[in-house]
């Protein structure tokens, strides 16, 4: 009899492996009935895991971390992808920014209270700016390429498939993840409580994660076809989207190494952990959060992982 | 004040009512009695406090001090043993003239073939045969007005309260609905208060006048004795008839 | 009688109704067309109805487009009968006892102006994120709206006329019934019309509750992924959908209050 | 006259009027204190009156309430203001002229049900993202509820009090000023109220625009950051907000349309 | 139809008119004409189509067969040369008994002083001193009747048509009243026409008298000469008076 799951993914961002894993029948095979529930974007599922409505959650680190400082009881699982390229700072050629040190005077589009906010404070942080030196205009990702083409702003930092089109329409990238030094990307998450009273279907979930994973590197394009055909791109575009995110997703061996979320007992100096734990500082320093939480180890349970990785079911 | 009628318990009581609108004070220690199956007619000058009587006297209003009473209980508001014919008709406009003539029926749950067989009859009675289905909108003023008092004919009130009910009926119209209001009362026994200001329609209708003279003064009393049954014919041309006309005639212009 | 001059201006008229959104169109073809804008903000109508034809052959995200249609106009439908009821009736029942109005003032007139982005979390919590949610999240508003036009509408009831029926042996229910609701008719109508609009526009927000079929999904999928075209084809949707209701509602409220319907001079 | 029976009556009224929401809240308090649900959904009365002190003091994102509330008052204020006169001249004058209602329909009855987000970057693309474009979002959507009220308030005008005007001189301008308008104050004076809430529960969408202050980007940011607390004391400031608004419409309603108050019967 | 005024070009004519409700028809050929400064009485059943030919004459209507001519030129919509004192009385409730009286003279855009002065004038003349500052919803029926009589008195149109104007006023205000519009009218020659139901007021203020019979019949018409100026006292007892009065009643009751 199949064990049910509800999970949560966000229709504004690129969800390759979970399209694929749902349409191929990935989890119908595990003896999994999923039950997929769209969300516009990641603070959005907040409330719904809160309210036990969904039990695991794709969404990108930073509500994560939002969720946890409030002390939601939710907890990561593991890094389903890390992009280098995913979120970009483009600018308007006739705005004259040259380099980051240019930014100052200039009005920059992000998302308030996104990774894209981040993204930006530590790019003014390497120009030597301050947040006041610039004009932030707090946008939803959607709303950048009209500000943009109707000349409202001169900069606008977020991710694809919205930096993408800025870009098309003649903006200049000017900085990444990775020019910045900074890592990102999309992680699952779970309801705690979830994952300690249903640890079969935690199991089962990464069986047919795992087997996605695999046949990703084996057949990329036929494996793309299902997220290209939901966001209604041909496969060459989707292809250049992929390209241009530079996303890759770690493997279960991978996830437990310092590069992502370390060794057991050892996930504090993970680097992934480590830019959570940034980001915490971000949002106490943006007077998000009253304090940071006491913690951190209690965010990230790779348990399930581990116990995957040891035993790994038939 | 007299009346041609021994009262045991009268119909309808006003005892010492003051009335105020706001700070306007019009009625001040009002008092009379009508008995049961009386018909008393009031007239006087335009603002001088009639309807406001009958406002009383249905329990839409309540006085600021004295007592009114119907059959000897106090009165609490509006009940269904007294219909109202308003000034302003006060018709449903949402409703056909059967369905506002049948109102009263409706209300009190009697099936739909009773409720049409009343509504054409009290219909033609008021002389709206073939209107039944026309919107009041669509009446003439006196039209209305007849279907106002038809709603409250079919109602068959124990008594009636009548403000100005045929001043927008002609002649020959409201001739023939005096007729026919006294000879319901002979036949139900039912206590008509009505406004007029046809001294004519007073002493015609009325067992009994009461003359309202400036605000806040004592009505004074005309009793009619007119034969019964009356009729117009013989009425109109009754010598007590002319005699009292005139006599309150009189006493109108003496007040002003 | 007046049939030939009478169809005439029913000719003339159907032409200016028709003229502003030709006018528009034309506008937009020439804005489009012409370069004006760039077709990612501003898509060309071709484009639009082309995203309208795609949807209309293929469905939006595999669901067929009619199932989106039906998904929302059940949400709506549901939403707004219920609400719409329950609004007149508490709104007129606030009308007459004043206990009931004080009762309830507080909490309708705060919740009123609350926006639905902030009730969602607690609709998620209590009711879920299934249908429940988003249908009560639009009744709320439909019923919020619908309370306070009953309640002002029913202040039009003629003091005579409720005097008339109480004297004519109507009981409390029945004045209700027979006076004050058709008194209240020219604003319930009104509240009807203007309650579809909210309900419509509230679509959206309900559908962000964890929703993968109705119009507001799609509106709400293709802003993010900025398919402009396919957001334009869905919020016209949404808008024929509700001029379509607007004039049933303004035709129904010219039959029923049909007393207030006058000689047009 | 009757003052004393008066005075006690509006006493018993307050009473009434305090008893939900103080039942309401003692509900919420015990829901919170015997921990029936999650804190971290439904926060408890004190959190929220913290989190309100918190900001009164210290301001949120480093703006100090006053400012916030500033911003969002005079934006809704000039939006208010000015949608609802446009909206009942454009009402009025739909009433009066069949010209001008044939070519009016189409636009704003499509334009009605069309949620706020489907307009937000149409709004970037013509107005940008400062003032103008916040201001003009919720001045539309008053501007079409006003446009519906008048217009149906229109036709609760007298045809013989129309006709009295004309015959004792009046021209259509003055027709319309005092026959038309003050017939239509009844459904008008709903409108505003209606429209007030509606104003108040966009302003979260129009904060949207590249906003970084007002009541609205408070709820929003919190919601952002799941600082629930924060969003319910911001919520019920725009809750409050409108109910303060809303009574202020209702007693100027009251005092206009004083030939429609009746004895209290 | 004869008139004892020698009409150059009549300040009414009604030629021919005929007018229909959707499909009730009310009116079939009906002709008349009014000389300027004559008062016209018109008599008839209630729904006979009374009002509905003031409604004409005032322009609120267009006939379907026939015209309508005011000073030999066609009416097109209703003008403030003809001032209508309406049945319903069309006071507007949101002003002052002072407002509604002044109205006319803030549409003609009088000062505010001259807009005071002609509504305590006019107040006064109708009994309604003291009421200025009142709302109609403040007024008895019958103030209600006087205060749209002062507003068309006060716009001094040169044709009144009024539309039972004294219907809900009592006896000796209406007599006053009756004196006052002929006094008015002998002044400043102003054309009257006016529905009554009283045959005593018909007489007494027409110069001639019509008298409607069923839908679609022609008015009959009676001359009243009586010795001018008339006065209540006078002509209430003039031996043509009485049998003018007679005749018009027997013609109505022959009608029926
Ligand atoms: N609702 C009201 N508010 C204030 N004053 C009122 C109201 N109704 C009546 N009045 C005043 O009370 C007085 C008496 O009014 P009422 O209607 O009883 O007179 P009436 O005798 O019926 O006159 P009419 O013969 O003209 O109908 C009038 O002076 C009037 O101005
Ligand atoms: N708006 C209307 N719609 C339909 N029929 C109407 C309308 N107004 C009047 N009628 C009909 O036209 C006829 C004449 O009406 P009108 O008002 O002219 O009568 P009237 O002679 O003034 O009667 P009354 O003396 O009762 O005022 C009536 O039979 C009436 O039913
Ligand atoms: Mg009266
Ligand atoms: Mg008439």
């Amino acid at each position: 009899q199949p064990l049910p799951v509800r999970i949560g993914y966000q229709t504004g961002d690129i969800n390759v492996l979970l399209m694929y894993a749902a349409n191929a029948k990935l989890f119908e095979a595990q003896q999994l009935a999923v039950t997929l529930v769209p969300f516009p974007a990641g603070p959005a599922m907040l409330p719904a895991l809160a309210a036990s409505e969904i039990d695991l959650a794709w969404m990108g680190e930073f509500p994560a971390v939002t969720g946890y400082s409030n002390g939601m009881p939710i907890e990561i699982l593991m890094v389903e992808r890390l992009d280098a390229t995913n979120v970009r700072l483009a600018v308007n050629p006739a705005a004259g920014i040259q380099s980051l040190a240019d930014l100052k005077g200039k009005r920059i589009a992000a998302s308030v209270g996104s990774t894209s906010h981040n993204h930006l404070l530590h790019a003014l942080k390497q120009a030597g700016l301050r947040q006041e030196d610039v004009t932030i205009v707090n946008l939803a990702p959607a709303n950048m390429p009209p500000a943009y083409l109707a000349g409202q702003v001169d900069a606008a930092l977020t991710w694809e498939p919205n930096i993408g089109l800025i870009e098309q329409e003649g903006a200049r990238t000017l900085a990444t993840t990775r020019s910045l030094g900074m890592i990102t990307g999309g992680i699952w998450v779970s309801r705690q409580a979830f994952t300690r009273e249903q640890p079969e279907t935690v199991q089962r979930f990464l069986k047919a994660w795992r087997l996605a994973q695999q046949a990703y590197q084996g057949a990329p394009r036929e494996v793309r076809q299902y997220e290209a055909a939901r966001v209604k791109q041909s496969g060459d575009a989707f292809d250049a989207l992929i390209a241009r995110q530079t996303a890759q997703h770690p493997g279960f061996e991978a996830q437990l190494t310092a590069e992502v979320l370390g060794a057991p007992g050892q996930e504090l100096d993970a680097r992934f952990v480590r830019h959570l734990r940034g980001i915490g500082d971000f949002l106490l320093a943006e007077k998000r959060i009253q304090a940071l939480p006491a913690d951190w180890r209690g965010l990230i349970n790779t348990r399930p992982l581990q116990q995957f990785l040891a035993e790994p079911p038939r | 004040m007299g009346s041609a009628f021994p009262s045991v318990v009268p119909a309808l009581a006003v005892d010492g009512v003051g009335f105020a609108y706001g700070g306007l004070p019009v009625l001040d220690k009002l008092s009379f009695h009508v008995a049961p199956g009386e018909a008393v007619a009031l007239l006087g000058p335009s603002g001088c406090g009639k309807s406001t009587v009958l406002n009383l006297l249905a329990g839409f209003i309540a006085p600021d001090t004295g007592s009114v009473h119907v059959d000897g209980v106090p009165v609490h508001g509006p009940g269904p043993d007294r219909g109202m014919v308003f000034q302003s008709y006060a018709l449903f406009d949402w409703m056909t003239v059967g369905e506002n003539i049948a109102f009263s029926l409706r209300c009190a749950g009697r099936s739909r073939t009773e409720q049409r067989a009343a509504a054409r009859d009290m219909a033609a009675l008021v002389g709206l045969a073939g209107f039944e289905s026309a919107y009041p909108y669509q009446l003439s003023g006196g039209m209305r007005q007849r279907c106002s008092l038809a709603r409250v004919l079919a109602a068959k009130p124990r008594v009636m309260l009548m403000d100005e009910p045929f001043a927008a009926v002609d002649v020959q119209t409201r001739e023939k609905l005096q007729e026919e209001i006294l000879r319901i009362q002979a036949a139900t026994g039912t206590t008509i208060v009505f406004v007029t200001h046809s001294i004519d329609e007073a002493v015609f209708v009325g067992h009994r006048v009461l003359l309202f003279g400036a605000c806040g003064q004592a009505p004074r009393a005309f009793s009619v004795d007119l034969p019964a049954p009356r009729s117009q014919k013989r009425n109109r041309l009754h010598p007590d008839f002319l005699a009292l006309r005139n006599q309150i005639y009189q006493a109108m212009h003496e007040d002003a | 009688m007046k049939t030939p001059r009478y169809r005439s201006r029913t000719c003339l008229r159907a032409g200016l109704v028709l003229a502003s959104p030709v006018a528009l169109l034309l506008l937009w073809w020439a804005a489009a067309g012409l370069g004006w804008v760039r077709p990612i903000i501003l898509p060309s109508p071709d484009a639009v109805l082309a995203s309208f034809l795609d949807m209309l052959r293929h469905g939006y995200s595999g669901v067929p487009l009619w199932t989106h249609l039906a998904a929302s106009a059940g949400r709506v439908g549901v939403a707004f009968a219920t609400g719409a009821v329950l609004g007149v009736a508490l709104g007129l029942w606030r009308a007459r006892s004043g206990v009931a109005d004080a009762l309830l003032l507080v909490p309708a007139e705060v919740l009123r102006p609350i926006p639905p982005l902030g009730l969602v979390p607690l609709f998620i919590l209590w009711f879920g994120i299934g249908e429940l949610s988003k249908v009560l999240l639009i009744l709320l508003s439909v019923l919020l709206i619908m309370m306070v036009s009953a309640q002002a509408g029913a202040a039009g009831a003629s003091l005579d006329a409720i005097r008339a029926a109480r004297s004519l042996g109507a009981g409390r229910l029945q004045v209700f019934r027979h006076v004050i609701l058709p008194s209240a008719l020219p604003q319930i109508m009104t509240g009807l019309r203007v309650a579809m609009g909210a309900a419509l526009s509230i679509l959206v927000a309900s559908e962000l509750l964890g929703g993968d079929k109705g119009l507001g999904f799609i509106v709400l999928d293709a802003a993010n992924f900025f398919r402009t075209p396919y957001v334009f084809a869905g919020v016209l949707l949404i808008g024929a959908f509700g001029m379509a209701a607007d004039r049933l509602f303004a035709w129904l409220g010219r039959r029923i209050v049909h007393w207030q319907r006058q000689a047009d001079t």
